[in-house]
């Protein structure tokens, strides 16, 4: 399956919604870091439900917030939750980003890099779009360190990049990106029930719970093009 | 979309401008709902569709089935 | 009074060590984000007891981590509490760095930036020394949006910089340093007594010492040299 | 101090490359525990004391009480 007909459905189905609210715990702590000024332009790649774009925008006053995505439905969803004539959508492919050089001043993206098909292509792509000074955020919950994620390939037919910390900060180097900060931002709002509630359906032991959410948590790795 | 998009958009594949073809407008005239955007090099066609500009490179893009 | 003759008395009373056990708190989780590779050199500028540079060098493996300050007595003492070879200190001034152009990785500094006579000169020379692409770290918990510790200034003969949020990014951009992150590092570590033990000896009421410790926290600024 | 610190080192006031002199060496001859940094410029110089050097701006060293 292609990423627009595997992500149409997950759109269709409503998981966008999902996705939204189980990801801005983590989200939220790391758009809070990043160094958007008023007017600047934002790009939010593999947007879903759009909801990190319409945070920037109410948060920082960006002049205009862009978020991309490969699954017309998503962008058509995404639009439909927004009111804000400054937050636009474009479907495109992370492999060859429809945006001019340096045309973006700071690039976000949560749970999204990993699907893109050459993830040192897309890290070029970004540095090619993004200004001088310009950063990319960069969240993931899937990777090498979270070995809870793992099993998450065999849910979906897209061939899933699993790096591990040292790997992301080395592909941002050799796309040509300077690595400002790499940091596990943990989920401090999921509710982990007391141990005599596991084994749950999906944990055997509290302390793994704990592990995954509240220790590894978001992998975030920050680029700033030179 | 908004024309202002117009500015940093390119097409996917070699990066030249997009020129808006055939482009239908909303009531306030503020927002492009319908149209194509053609590659001022390569001659390539985007649809705009109920107001998004589909820039997939054209052998990810599908015909939406009506 | 000088920084020198005011920072050798505190090094005299011990206060080094106080410092370091309440600073660790924030410290720790802003070095923790810190990009550096084995083998990177790194600068820790105002080192007092040089708890940051150990713990940096016990992290990351760094060739080398230098402690400047200018204090004399705080950099004995730093060296008294240090085994690590490949840990130095030199006694030398924010204003005037002896450093050479490109020569340091890294930079750190927490709770002692704003003693510089003139921050922007110092933000100029730390653009110098570090490397394109190398970071500096700037903790601070004395800022304009911590109002509770504006009365420190009372405290010491030594005229502080009280920037708020918005100045330490355009300071840094005035010094041609890219800013690639800002955030709050909150400490949730002190302990904050139940409601019924307030007004204590330093706080009216528990409100002000959780926005004091829980949200604003240490403010954490990232530049990156171009 | 170590000797690769000198490397990097430069004098604080015109940032030239400073010269050891009269160095004392500890036992194991790898930690300089005295000695003098002397700028190749301006010929400022500079003490190691304890083995820590003070680059400290002439004007902002005062020496240390015997
Ligand atoms: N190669 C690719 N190009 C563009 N978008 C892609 C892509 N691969 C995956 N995506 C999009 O990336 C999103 C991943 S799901 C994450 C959505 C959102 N950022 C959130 O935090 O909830 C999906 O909407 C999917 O359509
Ligand atoms: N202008 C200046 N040049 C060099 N060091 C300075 C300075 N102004 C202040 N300092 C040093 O900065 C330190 C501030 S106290 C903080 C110490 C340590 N970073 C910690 O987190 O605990 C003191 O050791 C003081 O001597």
């Amino acid at each position: 399956m292609s990423v627009r007909e595997e992500f149409d459905d997950w759109a269709a189905e409503g998981r966008d919604k999902g996705m939204e609210e189980r990801h801005w715990h983590t989200a939220k702590h790391a758009l809070a870091r990043m160094p958007v000024e008023a007017g600047d332009v934002v790009l939010d790649m593999g947007c879903g439900s759009g909801y990190a774009g319409r945070a920037l925008r109410d948060t920082y006053d960006a002049s205009a917030v862009y978020g991309l995505d490969g699954s017309p439905e998503m962008t058509r969803n995404a639009a439909d939750y927004t009111d804000d004539p400054q937050v636009g959508y474009v479907v495109g492919d992370f492999g060859s980003l429809p945006f001019a050089d340096d045309s973006i001043d700071h690039v976000w993206s949560m749970e999204a890099f990993y699907y893109a098909a050459d993830p040192h292509q897309t890290l070029e792509e970004i540095a090619r779009v993004l200004r001088p000074g310009g950063t990319f955020y960069c969240a993931v919950n899937y990777y090498e360190e979270n070995s809870y994620s793992h099993e998450w390939q065999a849910n979906i037919s897209i061939e899933m990049t699993r790096w591990d910390r040292d790997q992301y900060r080395e592909a941002f180097r050799d796309a040509g990106l300077y690595v400002a900060e790499q940091d596990h931002v943990p989920d401090r709002e999921i509710t982990i029930p007391d141990a005599d509630a596991f084994p749950t359906d999906d944990w055997d032991a509290r302390e793994a719970m704990v592990e995954r959410y509240r220790e590894l948590g978001t992998l975030l790795t920050v680029g700033v093009a030179p | 979309m908004k024309e202002s998009l117009l500015e940093i958009l390119c097409c996917p594949l070699d990066k030249h401008d997009l020129e808006l073809e055939d482009a239908e407008y909303d009531d306030a005239g503020e927002e492009i709902v319908a149209g194509t955007l053609v590659c001022s090099e390569c001659g390539e066609r985007y649809p705009i569709e109920d107001g998004i500009p589909n820039l997939l490179p054209p052998d990810m893009r599908e015909e939406t089935p009506a």
